[in-house]
């Protein structure tokens, strides 16, 4: 079943067009990513999801239900939250308070209670650090701050925005590893990602962006494959 | 045409007409019956005289100013708002207490030849650049506040002849203080406090240099910026010069709080404090409160038998009029100045049978400058050639109770100096 | 801009009820205005004040004019009616906003409200109950409000060519009334005395007057709006030379009148526009500063005293007359020392806060022009600045045996140094100084990269701006022939920074255009002094509201936003707001 | 390698220096001098400092506002300060009755809390329409609007306040518990002073738990460091910056509240420079850092009280009491210049790419 | 092609942040005429080594050498007329101005007119301002951005704005070029474009070039020496195929996935 539909949207910068009909469609339960070069189109297709963005033609649904209708802060308790790029922790808050922001919409607090272990067993790095001051993680250690944040609203569908960007490969595999484990829990993941190798070999199925439109779709196992992508964006 | 001849044609056509222009000045001008060497204001039937005021009504001076034209205000309801058969309309400007405000409040007046007589400047420094405008322009003035020597020294040249003043004059108010402190009272040791206005500041220069004399000793000379809330610190010290009295000619939010924090100082319990009448009336009284009490202010006397009796009658009016007591102690210049005006216009202007008058504008300031004994509600008032009006009956007054409403000038405050005039 | 799209969706409740609020939404602010402006006193003014002699004060126009507005904007608010419904619903917003002014009517008339709130006086009392009782003043007033929207209704709904002849015919009328004693000084001539006599009288505008300009403004309008488009279209038509030369010819005759106005208009319009000058001189200093480099400075009043102090100590013939000297200077020989004084002030206040950027740059300088202002009313330098008592006579300028003594005279010596302030900064605007500036005021860190000398750069800034400032300190101090601390308050560095931005930040039009605004309008509504900054705070907020770009934005600006707009949408975008 | 370092010195460090130098040598000249002249005694010392500390609160708590607000939205609320006015100018209504019917002086807590919780809602709602006219508009767009319809509501405030309570100053009322002088270690001290200084550490205790203890006060934080990504975790953005308004508002309103019990009087141009003064405090203090402004509004009351007997008597200057707001904003641009992030500055140093 | 004598240098440099350690004792050694990279994860201090060499803030410890000359201690302008240009990893253009302004500004310290010359219109200053417009579009023309002068920066292509940055870089002449990830955000075939123009650089000027680059294929296909990051120290340096086999920068680094698709 489809959670999340994407139909035909179209996003405007002013007079600048940034999407041009993106159509696309997420199932329950899977990976999903939309891989891309820079500036292809990716983070505004989230964002547009997300509705911190209007698309000015276009729906987006989530549950069935258009997003136009919906406050951006409303969508988080819908399920549905955005891990942004580059990570975007509060480095002046504790880990713990970071967390506690993540769960800002959640207001039963045994929910709450069970989420945060939840994480800090994904995450046993976080445990040691949970009064630490977030600006002084490692940056593997924020991505995982970023992501266990997003966990802390129980979502159903969780919107990844280049997670590999600016770690180590080293740390990359970890990522993703996460990701995957999060995924086997329960939580649909649409991700987005440059690296489009790591990427492919995680998700389900894959969506290629250029300058705004979709230009190649498939299974991520026959996209890995695809003479093209090598070439293009696996060097 | 040579150009030397367009040259010379053109000087004679400039010599002609400067000369006409000269000629015409210095000729008498002649409106209707009526010849005067300034100008002539011409009233029709039904017409309004129009009188204008410039004061300070916006800005942290506000009250001061607005005071004074209120005053004016109720002295032309007082009058019927009518003289010499035509209503009175009045011209307020503001000259927000500075020379630039002062100049283009009194450059609009100048430029309606409507104007009869203007009222106003209650600063000296917007007053100063107004009045050579305004009399240029032949309008006189009277100033209501502005009670700087300058504008009334002998030397002030002919560009100020119109100008006149309900106010006393600093240095006579700033001579009497010290004499009465160093004679009467006997104090040997002063502090002064002004707060960066030019008149307090004035008052307090002229009052050490008399005090010095005299044989005093000014031990300590203080000032405070005009915002200040906090004098405790300025106080302490003054406690530590051990002075006799302190003399704060200050504005009503300053003095209010010497007066509420003097009692906090240790050393400072016994010592006078004298004000001047820049904190005279309701709004000190409200403003201080209970330490009130005993507070000395050095102003000319208010009494109704030394001033005009009808002053507690307008403070009422003005209270009606305006919903609130007077928010300054200059109402009663504002009030005074306009009726100079009135009893000056009065006494000069011509009315024809058609209902047209003619108010001769020399003739009226020379009216003006002739008033003697006139009843006002600051005193009678007598003007001297350099258009000094204001009365200075010296006297010192002490508040004996801090509620507004007992306010009764001579009661409370009561006078305690001199015990008669 | 496509959050419009997800406002409206949202409104997807009960149309009708949408409706109600709506209705009562428009009255409140209707009600509300009319009410606060009761409250805050301003009618007790406009009472005073006759568009039409005894017949209409300005307090009944303002009432009328804002009945009429708030019936409009109903019919603009609510598209999907039909236009019957729409001038029904302006008779609701008219009741609500009369509902609005009876209630005070009420309180007024049951309670003493007057310890507190001053203004709502007896007399105010009886103005807005036309000698009725309150109770069937009550009544009259809510009807009167509503038959007014409805008018004010009709008249949205009335076609094109009869609404803008109407709004065109009244708006005239009133402000011919508004300024009628402004305009009356302008005609102190024989000529036009009967012209003059017609149209007023010393308490206001005659009805006759009214009537006509009423239909002067109506019939000009409605030739425009009939026929204006042919005429605009046969003006398109022609060459864009010819085109061009109408438009250079029609600002020559701009200029010319420009030039004569103050000399027929006499000194009061002389001495308003003196001062409007001497803020487009500062304006153009400032904008140097703060539009070209994008140094935010709120302590410029410091060089305009500074240049106002140094002449009258170098001319003045007082004991503060400058020791060195053996005999005061003249006015020209003191103006290039005061201006450079001014610059020398000008390095003073650049040089310890070249580190200090954005709103700390604002602050920092406004520190250190208090500090100025401060020690220059101190005791402690009166002595040399003369203190609170000020330093007095100051001489004007002689050109040869002429004495620029007339504020019209001064208003041609500011009139032509602000045209040489404004070619600076043009010349400076397209020179490699300007374009350092500019990189500076984009991203100081990588214009310093690219190796600009920071220092140099801002100094020269400051040095410049504080010249200009300086020569109009000095224009200042010949005008007033005395000055005293107290004009030199931080209100004028907050006033010339807010012409530059209303004008439009970095446009040298603009700054005309702000200090005309701001500095001008004021002036001449000068009788309402007690309400002077009421308005000045309003007109500031609503200029920012509606054109935070200024009101003539340089090109440049004009540029950077259209292309920005995208940025803008960006931005808001991510802020997360939708509404 | 020093001579190195030497060489690249410009004029504009060695004006610096001297500037700074200057001002230090001043201090210490006048420090020295006063402890010379042996002017005060210690008792004098010591109630100067206590009259610092008690305006250094009211600073304190109207400087809250100018950090928090600039905490969110990195804008200068410049119409603080008459926000201030307008709840102490408001309260005024409700104190003079309360006073005159002998209420106030028999349920005193009853009382002060009635006239601060008039005092705070009217703040908080001035605050919040300021808000939503000149800051919301503009909230995104990096434009000097806001600053100056900041300044035109500052206006506006004070002269409609001005044309409804009148221009006149109002007398709060005398408050008999309050001037009460008590005896501590030999100090006598009107009780108002203790009374104000625990009342400003109160609050801004509470601000303090509110900010740091609740979940809306973090998500004040993460509000105040990325706007964005707050939005992305469902924060309700707009609420948080209303929220902030409101505490900003409330503890001027309490500031006003103190104020006039202090100074026994209100009047339309009150605002104007205790807002100024504030501002600087908080500048002072690290401005949106919030022990920072409590520290700044302190740290500027005493040294403004102890400055003008401390330092410039001791140089023989005259009338040194009206350089009062000399030292104030000669402390604000030395701030300004020399540690631009102020006393507390940034808790951690952290380079932003 | 020659590599020279050493360019700059940098002995033991040390930067901290509060008590985080940027950069640890870094010693560099860029030669004349080279194409040095710096790689290394994010937070390595690539970056930081820019704006160290810039002097955009003081170091701790240390000392910076451009051509024998200490330049630790100026001003970030003084050590731009000493010839090191740079561009930016988040492209900073000055958006609002047009692409001829901004080479322009880049030509800042080659210009040789006054203020007062501007105001005066001087001969001189007319003649120095018309020879720099035609210099700059010379220079727009040679990074391909021909015609797009008057075109604000902020509405070039993002390709478009990078190549102006480098042109703004290039203006000031530079001896020295530091490319900040130039290939950001770029596709493999423009990637490459830049590979070619960046040797053009090196080749057709003679400009050095101090490189931080992420993409691998990019760093090995062109550079002379490559200097590996990590937590602020240097823990490998050489030739690309020395590089790529270092165990240490593996681990640290390239992670396993990472060897994979590196070639």
């Amino acid at each position: 079943m489809a959670i999340l539909e994407v139909d035909n949207i179209n996003v405007y910068y002013g007079n600048i067009r940034a999407l041009h009909g993106i159509t696309f469609n997420v199932e329950e339960g899977k990976i999903i990513t939309l891989i891309g070069a820079n500036g292809a189109g990716k983070t505004t297709t989230l964002n547009s999801i997300s509705g911190i963005l209007a698309p000015r033609q276009g729906t987006v649904k989530v549950f069935g239900q258009d997003v136009r209708q919906i406050m951006p802060h409303l969508l988080v308790p819908k399920g549905v939250i955005q891990v942004p790029e580059g990570r975007r922790i509060f480095s002046r808050l504790t880990v713990d308070e970071n967390m506690a922001m993540g769960a800002f919409t959640q207001l039963d607090k045994a929910t709450n209670a069970k989420n945060r272990d939840r994480v800090l067993q994904m995450f046993p790095r976080l445990r040691e650090r949970l009064n630490q001051i977030a600006g002084t993680l490692s940056g593997g250690e924020q991505q995982m701050l970023a992501i266990g944040r997003a966990l802390m609203s129980n979502p159903k569908i969780l919107l990844l925005d280049e997670p590999s960007m600016g770690l180590a490969p080293i740390l990359v595999d970890q990522v993703f590893e996460s990701i995957q484990d999060i995924n086997k829990a329960g939580v649909t993941i649409l991700l987005v990602e440059q690296n489009a190798y790591v990427a492919l070999q995680i998700a389900h199925y894959g969506y290629v962006l250029e300058s705004g439109q979709i230009v190649l779709e498939g299974d991520a196992k026959t996209l890995i494959t695809n003479e093209d992508i090598r070439k293009a964006y696996l060097g | 045409m040579k150009p030397s001849f367009f040259l010379k044609s053109l000087a004679a056509v400039s010599i002609v007409a400067v000369g006409a222009l000269a000629s015409s000045a210095a000729w008498a001008v002649k409106v209707g019956p009526v010849e005067d060497p300034i100008r002539v204001v011409k009233i029709a039937k039904g017409a309004p005289i129009v009188i204008a005021t410039y004061h300070v009504i916006s800005g942290a001076d506000t009250a001061l100013g607005l005071d004074a034209q209120r005053g004016a205000v109720v002295a032309a309801d007082d009058l019927g708002n009518k003289l010499v058969g035509h209503p009175i309309k009045f011209m307020h400007e503001d000259d927000g207490c500075n020379a630039e405000g002062g100049q283009t409040a009194a450059t609009k007046i100048a430029a309606n030849q409507q104007v009869v007589v203007a009222i106003g400047g209650a600063c000296s420094s917007a007053t100063r650049p107004a009045a050579p405008i305004l009399w240029k322009a032949g309008i006189p003035d009277v100033a209501t506040a502005a009670s700087s020597p300058v504008l009334t020294a002998p030397d002030r040249g002919p560009s100020y002849d119109g100008l006149l003043r309900i106010v006393y004059n600093d240095l006579w108010a700033g001579r009497e203080v010290a004499n009465w402190a160093y004679k009467v009272r006997g104090y040997k040791r002063a502090a002064t406090i002004h707060d960066g206005s030019p008149y307090a500041e004035k008052l307090v220069r002229v009052f050490q240099e008399n005090f010095k004399k005299l044989g005093g000793e000014i031990v300590s000379d203080e000032a405070i910026a005009p915002n200040d809330t906090d004098m405790r610190p300025v106080l302490t010290k003054i406690a530590t010069s051990k002075p006799d009295f302190i003399y704060a000619p200050t504005f009503v939010g300053a003095t209010s709080y010497l007066i509420r924090q003097k009692k906090e100082i240790p050393g400072l319990e016994k010592v006078a404090l004298i004000g001047s009448d820049a904190s005279m009336g309701a709004q000190l009284m409200e403003a201080a409160g209970k330490d009130l009490l005993g507070f000395e202010i050095s102003t000319t006397a208010m009494e109704p038998e030394a001033q005009g009796p009808g002053y507690t009658a307008m403070r009422e009016k003005y209270k009606k009029m305006f919903g609130e007591y007077p928010i300054q102690g200059f109402h009663g210049n504002g009030y005074d100045a306009m009726m100079l005006a009135a009893n000056a216009i009065k006494k000069v202007a011509i009315t024809e049978k058609d209902g047209t008058t003619y108010i001769p504008i020399k003739a009226l300031r020379d009216a003006m400058f002739a008033t003697k004994n006139m009843q006002g509600v600051t005193g009678k008032i007598t003007c001297d050639q350099y258009g000094d009006c204001g009365v200075y009956n010296f006297a010192i007054y002490q508040y004996t109770n801090p509620d507004p409403k007992t306010l009764e000038p001579g009661k409370n405050p009561k006078r305690i100096y001199p015990d008669k005039f | 801009m496509s959050f419009e799209i997800v406002a409206s969706s949202f409104q997807h409740k009960d149309i009708e009820q949408e409706q109600f609020r709506r209705t009562l939404k428009c009255g409140a602010i209707g009600g509300g205005t009319v009410v606060a402006l009761c409250v805050f006193g301003l009618i007790n003014q406009f009472m005073e004040r006759w568009i039409i002699e005894n017949t209409l004060s300005l307090a009944h126009a303002t009432f009328i004019g804002i009945t009429l507005t708030v019936g409009a904007l109903i019919c603009i608010r609510s598209p999907k009616l039909s236009s019957a419904a729409r001038i029904f619903q302006g008779f609701l917003v008219g009741v609500v906003s009369g509902a609005f002014l009876s209630i005070l009517i009420l309180i007024m008339a049951t309670f003493d409200v007057r310890h507190m709130f001053v203004s709502l006086s007896p007399k105010l009392l009886a103005f807005l109950s036309y000698g009725f009782d309150p109770y069937t003043a009550c009544l009259v007033t809510i009807l009167a409000g509503g038959v007014l929207a409805m008018a004010g209704a009709l008249i949205r709904e009335s076609p094109t060519w009869l609404r803008k002849p109407l709004i065109v015919g009244l708006a005239t009328a009133f402000f011919i009334g508004l300024f009628a004693e402004l305009l009356q000084l302008a005609m102190q001539y024989e000529s036009v005395e009967p012209i003059r006599d017609y149209m007023f009288t010393w308490e206001g505008q005659t009805l006759t007057g009214f009537i006509t300009m009423f239909v002067l403004g109506f019939a000009i309008s409605l030739f425009w709006v009939t026929r204006g488009k042919a005429v605009m279209m046969n003006h398109r038509a022609k060459s864009s030379g010819s085109q061009r030369s109408i438009r250079y010819f029609l600002y020559a005759i701009a200029v010319v009148l420009l030039l004569l106005f103050p000399m027929a208009a006499g000194s009061f319009f002389g001495q308003v526009l003196m001062l409007v000058g001497l803020y487009v001189l500062m304006g153009m200093g400032l904008n140097l500063e703060v539009g070209l480099a994008g140094l935010l400075d709120l302590g410029f009043v410091a060089f305009f005293a500074t240049g106002a102090y140094a002449i009258a100590l170098l001319t003045a013939d007082n004991e503060h007359l400058i020791l060195l000297l053996d005999r005061p200077l003249t006015w020209w020989e003191a103006l290039p020392l005061a201006m450079f004084a001014s610059l020398l002030m000008g390095l003073a206040f650049g040089i310890p806060v070249l580190k200090v950027r954005g709103d700390y740059l604002a602050v920092a300088t406004m520190g250190l022009g208090e500090i100025i202002r401060v020690v220059v009313l101190s005791d402690m330098a009166s002595p040399l600045l003369g203190g609170s008592q000020g330093l007095l006579h100051i001489p004007r300028p002689w050109i040869g045996n002429f004495e620029l003594s007339d504020p019209i005279h001064l208003f041609y010596l500011t009139l032509i140094s602000s045209m040489i302030a404004a070619y600076f900064a043009w010349a400076l605007e397209n020179s490699r100084l300007g374009r350092a500036w500019m990189a500076i005021r984009e991203d100081e860190d990588v214009g310093q990269a690219l190796g600009i000398n920071l220092v140099n750069v801002k100094l020269l800034a400051y040095a410049l701006g504080a010249w200009f400032a300086g020569l109009a300190g000095a224009i200042f101090a010949a005008m007033l022939g005395s000055i005293f601390p107290h004009s030199f308050q931080l209100l004028i560095s907050i006033n010339i920074l807010a012409l530059i931005i209303v004008g439009g930040i970095g446009s040298l039009p603009g700054v005309v255009v702000g200090a005309l605004m701001l500095i001008g309008t004021p002036e001449l509504l000068r009788e309402f002094g007690e309400y002077r900054f009421l308005a000045y705070g309003f007109v500031l907020i609503v200029m920012m509201r509606v054109r935070p770009l200024g009101l003539w934005p340089s090109a440049v600006r004009k540029r950077e936003m259209q292309s920005a707009e995208e940025a803008e949408a960006l931005l808001r975008a991510q802020s997360g707001q939708k509404a | 390698m020093n001579l190195e370092r030497l060489k690249q010195v410009t004029y504009v460090d060695v004006t610096l220096w001297l500037m700074r130098a200057a001002v230090i040598l001043l201090v210490i000249a006048g420090t020295i001098g006063s402890v010379i002249k042996d002017r005060y005694t210690t008792e004098q010392w010591v109630s100067m400092v206590m009259f610092g500390l008690t305006i250094g609160g009211i600073y304190a708590l109207i400087a809250l506002g100018y950090t928090m607000v600039y905490g969110i939205l990195r804008l200068i609320n410049f119409a603080h300060g008459d926000i201030f006015m307008t709840g102490a100018f408001t309260a005024y209504f409700v104190a003079a009755p309360l006073a005159k019917s002998g209420f106030l002086d028999e349920y005193l807590i009853v009382g002060m809390v009635l006239i601060s919780l008039v005092a705070m809602t009217v703040c908080s709602c001035i605050a919040l329409i300021v808000e939503r006219i000149c800051y919301r508009p503009f909230r995104s767009v990096r434009s000097l609007a806001p600053l100056i319809c900041a300044i035109g509501a500052s206006f506006f405030l004070q002269h409609a306040f001005r044309g409804m309570y009148g221009s006149s100053v109002r007398a709060y009322p005398d408050v008999r518990w309050f001037d009460v002088v008590v005896t501590i270690l030999g100090f006598n001290f009107p009780r108002i002073q203790f009374v104000v200084v625990i009342a400003a550490l109160a609050s801004m205790y509470a601000l303090y738990l509110i900010v740091h203890k609740t979940k809306m006060g973090t998500a004040m934080r993460a509000v105040s460091e990325d706007r964005d990504a707050a939005a992305l975790m469902g924060i309700d953005v707009n609420k948080v910056i209303i929220f902030t308004f409101v505490l900003g508002g409330s503890t001027a309103g309490i500031g006003g509240v103190l104020y006039a019990f202090v100074f026994k009087q209100v009047y339309f141009f009150m605002g104007f420079f205790p807002g100024i003064k504030a501002f600087s405090a908080a500048v002072l203090g690290g401005i949106g850092n919030v022990p920072g402004a409590m520290l700044g509004g302190f740290f500027l009351g005493v040294v403004e009280s102890l400055g003008p007997a401390l330092f410039l008597d001791g140089l023989g200057i005259v009338a040194p009491y009206q350089l009062r707001d000399l030292i104030a904003f000669t402390m604000l641009v030395m701030v300004l210049i020399f540690r631009p992030q102020g006393i507390l500055g940034e808790r951690l140093a952290r380079q932003r790419a | 092609m020659t590599i020279g004598q050493t360019l700059l240098k940098t002995n033991a440099l040390t930067k901290r942040f509060g008590g985080l350690v940027a950069i640890d004792a870094l010693d560099l050694d860029v030669k004349e005429r080279s194409i040095h990279s710096i790689i290394g994860p994010n937070g390595a201090g690539k970056t930081t080594v820019f704006n160290c060499i810039m002097n955009f803030f003081p170091i701790e410890g240390g000392e910076i050498r451009l051509s024998e000359e200490r330049i630790d201690n100026m001003t970030p302008d003084r050590v731009a007329y000493r010839g090191v240009g740079r561009t930016y990893q988040n492209i900073r253009l000055f958006k609002n101005m047009s692409s001829i302004e901004n080479i322009l500004v880049g030509m800042h310290m080659h210009l040789k007119s006054r203020w007062w010359g501007a105001v005066l219109r001087s001969r001189h200053s007319r003649a120095d301002e018309k020879k720099a417009s035609e210099e700059a579009s010379r220079l727009l023309q040679y990074v391909g951005l021909r015609g797009k002068g008057d075109v604000l920066a902020r509405n070039l292509p993002y390709g478009d704005q990078r190549k102006l940055e480098i042109a703004r870089a290039l203006a000031m002449k530079p001896k020295l070029l530091m490319l900040d990830e130039p290939t950001a955000g770029m596709n493999p075939s423009e990637s490459l474009e830049m590979v070619g123009f960046i040797r053009g650089l090196r080749d057709d000027l003679g400009i050095t070039i101090l490189l931080i680059e992420h993409h691998m294929p990019v760093v090995m296909g062109m550079s002379d020496i490559v200097t590996v990051l990590d937590h602020g120290t240097k823990i490998s340096e050489g030739p690309p195929d020395h590089v790529k086999r270092d165990k240490k920068v593996i681990e640290a680094y390239l992670g396993q996935s990472g060897v994979g698709h590196m070639t």
